[in-house]
């Protein structure tokens, strides 16, 4: 199915979040979307599917205009999408989650349905035929009895594609799927969605990775700002997609980005040390049997999410006891210790979802700093800390004042929010994805202040999903997969295929 | 017609004719319950009618439901304090709940006279005399219409056993009952001819005066054990009609059960045809009583325990106790209540004669023994024969 | 949630919003008595008169806004936290319970004003007790607090009635009159011969007095804050969230009990089964309609307890239901909840 | 006395609980929580008795009562779900104000007597040994609540809009994404809750508590709340509670003869301990650890029954877009 956007504008308060949007994807095509952070590629993909209404502009499907006012519309015409945050449903068991949706508005799968009264009840067992069906044909394995909060992000993102494709789409849209799925499991939606294109449904791809937009796309629009910057068909050749690179990179950010580079900071103090550490999670048993962390040094935890990395950061924040086993920190043992024993200890956690863990909402920056500061008085002293927090602003390079409310913040300036809180001195900071969600240009920065740190002696552990920034920053790297470990390899013994087939599960 | 006979010394024949010589004067009525509520407080309200009907100078204002359930943070005596501001020169308070109230509000307002219905502060040879001039009790002796409803509802049993569904317990509440399983042992032996072993007499208390939900028992749930667990005939305690509701239920629903209302004379509305009869409150002789001596300066602290008038249980102007009979009792049943009733008024019946014991043994009264007023009023448990709790 | 007290900042146009709703409001209730037969006009002046036309009345209507006041100030800790604490009138109950007990056994061995001093102490050691309760079930026992409360509530109750009814009640009764009558000498000093307790009233003033310092002005107040926003963020944050959400049931038990000792010692004199009056619901309506402004909590409690003793006089000079009084205070506030959101619609609608 | 027949008159006489609990349970699901069940249920009795009185028609009288619980529910829906006031308060202050409003409107009618819902016995039903004595000797009201039992069960857990009246209570901008309409669905869903609980009110005040009082049935509302979740909003297992709400009571007068040692109020405050206790039991981390050891699919099943994890959306306002 061909689809056409025709000068698609929404605002979102003060943002203007999709500026003039047009492009035309064609049946039988993948189309790649590209663009920085809060481009405004969620909220064009979000229009198409129904789920948020533009303020103006126009749609066609196969040259014929279509209102698509809710998701149901959009799905009536034969528009499935798969969100960046998934939208299922955890409390509901895989099957459950399969069926929901099927026989709303006039779709196809409505028609396939035997007849009222018995359209009225779920047709359990022609949906678990058809899940298991279309499993196989994918190669995924579920187990449809299973609670889909017991999977992980992985296999909903499967199990979310397959209930499309049950739907009878034409057209699919994928937000960002590459995220927390492994590399066999990648092959195998890439593959998929060529099967799909050529079978003459069109594709929207989402992505910020530029390999993956490669590699599968037929075509590509890069968006800066709301605004469409410019499309690109992408070339069969290996040679040739080397040449584009650069150009898609410039057309996303305005301009070339510097390579970073990372001067070596460990030094010879341990700062950290495991020993013997066992781990017990309701889906994973995490083994550490020894590990030693240099002052100023960076580890890299690899692997696909939900393989114990969080729960070696918790550990290390305070926030999840070992079964067993001890953890010294700057020779402290801090086995038996509370979280804010931790804290005094100058541990820092940067987690990765700033509104839900890092910061509160509804409170000011300001007010997060008072809450930062060791306090020794009843009273708060507003005007002293107006000023601290001011200094701080400016020194962060945050925009928004002392009394606008995190959650009024961009998300990378929620992030510099959140650095800016972390204490100096630190003797170990733990961050999960600390780049997530922000563009190469902020990402660049936040490095550069981690490595001013790591340079007076902070140890850092970090996860990230980035291959790129692992190689990039680390100085050893721990590879997690399905609870065992790999010992920390110096990332100078590394490539990013060694360590992508590490992650893969081969661990040695 | 002339008012109620008390046991009070101080009592007096008076011609009942209105006089308009005497001053107007407003009466502030302080209801427990609803004024409509088809029970206790509603026979206070008509008994005041009565009395403004009688002296046409008399005026009533009256608050409803002052009970911590229905006005919250309110109490009577704060109640009895704006009727007064708003110009009651007499204050009647209607339920034992209100004893403290009464007290306070007769020592705040030396000069108004404070009527307590129900209630023993007044009583010099009672336990908990207070001495307050302007303080009265006026209760009608409702043991004597308790026993004429148990020995009913012994005559209309065929199960032998009857049920009695009780407010709370108090020295009130274990005095009528007691009555009542009086009544209804003397009629079970004497004119139905059985022996006492064969009925059963069981009380459940609820708790309360009515139904308050995760209070107090549900008086609709302990109405339906009484007529599912065979006992056909129930009598009531409480303000509510639950009894006479339930019982209705049951009939419809092909069960062979009775039941006995309480305090007001309609109360055989809600079911007729199932209705053995009512004992039933008539305060308006003795509020007019009083009311009269204030109107005349004369207002005395007394204790009324006002009696029936034997002669004519029913008659509105005389009786302050009576009892209405309802369509179940049987024209043979009638006859032998009659003659109770009778036995009751000329004294050869008393039923509070010894031997009686308690539940737990002890002697109430020895063989031969009479009971003395003390004796009745106190009763520190129930008889033995009845089943269900003293305390 | 329209009950996030987090924002201090004065926002003149949500006033001037909230009282177009509050005209509003009052134009249904007068068109509510209107129906049921009555004057508006005179339902205003018999409220009126109910509550201050008389030294006593004007007395009792103070005598009911300071366990108000106590209420209120506690629930503001605990709508501060995001908590709806619904036990609060159990938290009441057991405070006067604790009281009565506390007065019960020292009664005959100390001074009057050391009695009712150990009263009133024992009255916030029982209020904490329950609100702790309630709190553990919450924090630990991930019981959600509106329904341990309401349950905690019912089993207050229960203790109430079951001391009434049984080992406090007086010789030969059990009945919802209550314990005996404490000695006068326990009784809190009155002004004149009415109700009123300035003693009452000054905890109640320092209660609140002290709430808004502390939410304003302290570090624990910000602390509490945060936790209500985001307990998970806060903790991590270094702020010992369970501890904080622990002490806001504590501290709003406390100035419950307080309420429920007030209620024995001032009010009542003795313990009733319904101590608690309703007044810890009433308070939960005037914080809401408080919402953010902690200040407006004095104004809504002076009115609604005038509302609350002028309501008497419904059915004395008008024949009208006194029930009306909490149909006024229902209309009130539910108006105003549904006139902020009708208010902040435009801003969810932006137009194009 | 027979404990058929204790049960029996327990079973019945929880009707009008199984129709509030059930009302709440479905309005829970779909992630709103009715607050304002004590007073809806009051009012419900109130109209629900004034209408069958004056016009001497039962099923008026039960169609008004649902009238008017859709109504108070209609107001809470728009402040919750269009206004996105929170629930909590809406709910709470109807609460108030409907019992409030009930006695104020409905005094002209107080303790008169009026239409009740006659009794009925299910023909051959009612001859089945015990089950016939149990369940089947009483009137169309109770069977309709037995139905009324099985079909929300059948409905949460069989069909296709039970699944999604469950998915709009755990996700609904999952639901949403998938071309449901929350915001109609949690509308009519909570006009169904309300009307169910109206219903309630006057299985009271036509049946059960037959007639009109102040505060009539002041304390049910509460009580469903927390019978829902003790029932762990499983329509199975809601019941379960209410008739074991109902049974408690009628041991509390059982008990009264036989252990008269045992204070009354321990009957009373019993279902709200045990609410707390099956709280505190099931949603505590114990009960997982126990779990463990168990198969999958039967720990799946177990968890299944005592699972007390309230909808995961329930109480919050959904904002799209
Ligand atoms: N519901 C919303 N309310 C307010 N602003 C929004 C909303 N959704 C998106 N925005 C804003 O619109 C802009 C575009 O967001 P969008 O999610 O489309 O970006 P994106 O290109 O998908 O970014 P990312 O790569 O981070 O996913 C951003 O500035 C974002 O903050
Ligand atoms: N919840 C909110 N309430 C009010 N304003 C918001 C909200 N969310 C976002 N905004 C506004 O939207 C703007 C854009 O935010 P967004 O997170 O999309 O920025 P961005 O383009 O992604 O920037 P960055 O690169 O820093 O992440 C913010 O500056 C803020 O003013
Ligand atoms: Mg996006
Ligand atoms: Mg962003």
């Amino acid at each position: 199915m061909k689809v056409e956007l025709q000068n698609i504008s929404k605002r979102f308060g003060s943002v203007l979040a999709n500026d003039e949007v047009s492009l035309t994807v064609e049946a039988g095509t993948i189309h790649g979307l590209l663009g920085e952070n809060g481009a405004g590629k969620s909220t064009i993909v979000k229009i198409i599917s129904g789920f948020v209404s533009c303020d103006r502009g126009q749609i066609l499907l196969n040259s014929q205009p279509v209102q698509l006012k809710t998701p149901e519309a959009a799905i009536d015409a034969g528009i499935g999408m798969l969100h960046q945050d998934p939208l299922d449903f955890p409390a509901l068991s895989v099957l459950e989650n399969f069926m929901l949706g099927w026989g709303i508005g006039n779709g196809q799968t409505k028609d396939n349905l035997s007849h009222f009264p018995f359209s009225m009840l779920l047709p359990k067992s022609r949906a678990a035929r058809q899940l298991k069906k279309l499993a196989r044909q994918f190669n995924f394995t579920l187990d449809i009895h299973e609670t889909l909060e017991n999977l992980s992000v992985g296999e909903r993102q499967q199990l979310e594609i397959l209930r499309l494709l049950s739907l009878g789409v034409q057209t699919l849209i994928l937000d960002e799927p590459t995220t927390g799925i492994s590399a066999t499991q990648k092959e195998a939606l890439f593959g998929a969605m060529k099967q799909l294109a050529a079978a003459g449904k069109s594709i929207i791809f989402v992505s910020h990775k530029l390999e993956d937009i490669e590699v599968l796309c037929d075509r590509v629009t890069v968006m800066r700002q709301g605004k469409v910057v410019g499309h690109c068909d992408i070339p069969q050749t290996e040679t040739e997609v080397q040449s584009i690179a650069p150009l898609l990179v410039e057309m996303m950010f305005g301009r070339e980005l510097a390579q970073p580079n990372k001067p070596k900071t460990a030094q010879a103090d341990v700062a950290l040390q495991l020993n013997h550490i066992l781990i017990k999670d309701d889906r994973l048993n995490l083994k550490v049997q020894h590990l030693n962390v240099q002052c100023g040094e960076v580890i890299g935890l690899a692997g696909l999410e939900g393989s114990g990395q969080q729960l070696l950061l918790l550990l290390c924040a305070g926030l999840l006891p070992a079964t067993s086993g001890t953890l010294y920190i700057n020779g402290t043992n801090m086995t038996p210790k509370s979280y804010s024993d931790y804290l005094k200890a100058g541990v820092g956690l940067l987690p990765a979802d700033r509104l839900q863990e890092g910061l509160v909402r509804g409170l000011s920056i300001q007010e997060h700093f008072i809450l930062h500061q060791p306090y020794h008085h009843w009273f708060i002293n507003w005007k002293d800390t107006l000023a601290s927090t001011v200094q701080a602003i400016n020194l962060f390079n945050i925009r928004g004042q002392p009394n606008t409310t995190v959650e009024r913040l961009s998300g990378g300036n929620q992030q510099r929010t959140q650095l800016a809180l972390l204490p100096i001195p630190l003797n170990l900071l733990l961050m999960e994805h600390p780049t997530r969600g922000l563009d190469i240009e902020s990402s660049l920065w936040v490095w550069q202040q981690l490595i001013a740190r790591c340079q007076t002696g902070t140890a850092i552990l970090f996860t990230s999903s980035d291959l790129d920034e692992m190689m990039q920053y680390s100085d050893r790297i721990i590879v997690f997969s399905g609870g065992n470990i790999s010992q920390p390899i110096s990332t100078t013994e590394l490539t990013v295929d060694k360590l992508g087939q590490m992650i893969g599960g081969n661990l040695n | 017609g002339t008012p109620a006979p008390t046991n009070s010394p101080t009592a007096q024949q008076s011609p009942a004719s209105n006089e308009p010589t005497q001053d107007a004067l407003t009466v502030g009525l302080i209801l427990v319950g609803p004024q409509n509520d088809a029970g206790w407080s509603q026979t206070h309200y008509e008994g005041m009618k009565y009395v403004t009907q009688k002296l046409p100078n008399v005026k009533l204002e009256y608050v409803d439901k002052v009970n911590p359930a229905d006005r919250p943070n309110i109490k009577g005596s704060q109640v009895a304090d704006d009727l007064i501001a708003k110009g009651a020169k007499l204050i009647i308070f209607n339920s034992d709940d209100f004893k403290d109230d009464a007290l306070e509000t007769a020592k705040k307002h030396p000069d108004v006279p404070v009527i307590h219905a129900s209630g023993d502060y007044a009583w010099k040879e009672g336990k908990n005399y207070k001495n307050q001039p302007n303080l009265s009790n006026i209760m009608p002796q409702m043991e004597y219409g308790r026993m004429i409803a148990g020995c009913a509802a012994a005559l209309n049993t065929q199960t032998g056993k009857i049920g009695f569904l009780g407010p709370l317990i108090n020295d009130e509440t274990r005095r009528l009952v007691s009555a009542a399983y009086l009544g209804s042992k003397y009629c079970w032996e004497n004119y139905r001819k059985k022996s006492p072993q064969d009925l059963k007499f069981k009380v459940t208390w609820i708790g309360f005066w009515f139904n308050i939900p995760g209070v107090t028992l549900d008086p609709t749930k302990v109405a339906d054990d009484f007529y599912n667990g065979g006992y056909d005939v129930v009598m009531t305690g409480i303000d509510t009609p639950e009894a006479a509701v339930q019982a209705k239920k049951a009939a419809d629903a092909g069960k062979d059960v009775k039941f006995l209302h309480y305090t007001l004379k309609t109360g055989c509305d809600l079911a007729p045809d199932i209705c053995i009869g009512v004992p039933i409150y008539n305060w308006g002789p003795s509020y007019l009583e009083a009311i009269k001596q204030a109107q005349s300066g004369k207002f005395q602290s007394e204790f009324v325990w006002a009696k029936p008038d034997w002669q004519n249980l029913n008659n509105p102007d005389t009786s302050t106790v009576g009892f209405v009979r309802g369509k179940a009792l049987s024209p043979e049943n009638n006859k032998f209540l009659d003659q109770f009733i009778k036995g009751l008024g000329d004294g050869t019946i008393n039923l509070y004669k010894g031997s009686l014991k308690f539940q737990d043994g002890t002697d109430y009264l020895k063989a031969g023994e009479t009971a003395t007023p003390q004796q009745i009023w106190y009763m520190p448990q129930l008889l033995a024969g009845i089943e269900g709790p003293s305390q | 949630m329209s009950l996030k007290l987090g924002s201090f900042i004065p926002n003149s146009q949500l006033k001037l919003q909230n009282a177009c709703w509050v005209i509003v409001t009052f134009a249904l209730i007068a068109l509510i008595i209107f129906l049921a037969g009555a004057s508006p006009l005179q339902v205003v002046t018999s409220l009126w008169n109910g509550a201050f036309g008389t030294p006593d009345q004007t007395a009792r209507v103070f005598a009911t806004l300071a366990p108000l006041l106590l209420c209120a100030s506690g629930l503001i800790f605990t709508f501060t936290a995001g908590l709806y604490n619904l036990g609060i009138e159990g938290q009441i109950t057991v405070g006067a319970i604790a009281t009565t007990f506390a007065l019960r056994i020292l009664q005959e061995s100390l001074p009057a004003s050391l009695v009712i001093t150990s009263g009133i102490i024992a009255g916030i050691t029982g209020g904490v007790a329950w609100g702790l309760l309630a709190g553990i079930l919450n924090v630990y026992g991930k019981v959600n607090e509106i329904f341990a409360g309401l349950g905690l509530n019912f089993v207050a109750q229960g203790l109430a009635l079951y001391l009434v009814f049984g080992p406090w009640k007086r010789p030969g009764i059990a009945s919802m009159s209550g314990t005996e009558l404490f000695d006068e000498s326990l009784w809190l000093p009155t002004l004149g011969n009415t109700e009123a307790t300035p003693i009452a009233l000054i905890l109640a003033g320092l209660g609140l007095i002290l709430t808004v310092t502390v939410l304003r002005g302290t570090y624990f107040g910000l602390q509490l804050r945060a936790v209500g926003q985001n307990p998970r963020a806060a903790y991590i944050l270094g702020i010992p969230a369970l501890r904080q959400l622990l002490n806001a049931f504590g501290i709003c038990g406390a100035l419950a009990g307080i309420a429920g000792a007030l209620q024995v010692v001032g009010v009542f004199h003795r313990l009733i089964p319904n101590i608690s009056s309703n007044l810890g619901f009433l308070a939960l309506l005037v914080v809401m309609l408080a919402g953010s402004s902690i200040l407006w909590i004095f104004p809504i409690s002076l009115f609604f307890s005038a509302l609350n003793i002028g309501s008497l006089q419904l059915p004395l000079s008008l024949n009208l239901e006194s029930s009306l009084a909490g149909v006024i205070q229902g209309t009130l506030v539910l108006c105003v909840l549904l006139g902020r959101g009708l208010s902040k619609q435009p801003k969810l609608n932006p137009k194009t | 006395m027979d404990i058929i027949v204790i049960l029996s008159t327990a079973i019945a006489t929880s009707t009008p609980l199984i129709f509030a609990c059930l009302g709440e349970t479905i309005t829970e699901r779909a992630g709103v929580i009715n607050l304002s069940a004590e007073g809806t249920v009051l009012m419900g009795a109130m109209t629900g008795f004034a209408l069958a009185k004056y016009t001497n028609n039962l099923l008026l009288g039960f169609l008004g009562a649902a009238i008017v619980g859709a109504t108070i529910a209609a107001i809470l829906a728009f402040g919750a779900i269009t206004l996105k006031q929170s629930q909590i308060a809406i709910g709470f202050v109807l609460a108030l104000l409907c019992s409030d409003l009930s006695s104020f409107l409905g005094n002209p009618i107080v303790r008169v007597s009026g239409p009740t819902v006659p009794s009925f016995k299910l023909p051959l039903l009612q001859d089945v040994p015990i089950l016939g004595q149990l369940l089947f000797q009483s009137d169309l009201l109770v069977y309709t609540s037995y139905l009324l039992i099985l079909f929300t069960w059948f409905y949460f857990y069989r069909t296709r809009q039970g699944l999604l009246l469950r998915a709009i209570g755990e996700q609904p901008y999952s639901a949403f994404a998938r071309g449901t309409n929350v915001v109609l669905l949690r509308y009519l869903y909570t006009l169904l809750g309300g009307a169910l609980m109206g219903v309630a009110g006057a299985a009271f005040s036509l049946d059960f508590k037959a007639g009109w009082s102040h505060r009539h049935t002041a304390g049910y509302g509460w009580i469903a709340l927390a019978i829902v979740i003790f029932g762990g909003w499983n329509p199975l297992r809601v019941a379960l509670g209410a008739y074991l709400f109902g049974i408690l009571q009628s041991l509390a007068s059982v008990a009264q003869s036989t252990i008269p040692d045992v204070p009354t109020q321990v009957f009373t405050v019993a279902p709200f301990a045990l609410m707390i206790l099956v709280l505190v039991l099931t949603s505590s981390e114990g009960l997982e650890q126990a779990l463990k050891p168990l198969p999958p699919s039967v720990r799946r099943l177990v968890a299944q029954m005592i699972r007390t994890t309230p909808p995961a959306a329930l109480g919050k306002t959904f904002e799209p877009d």
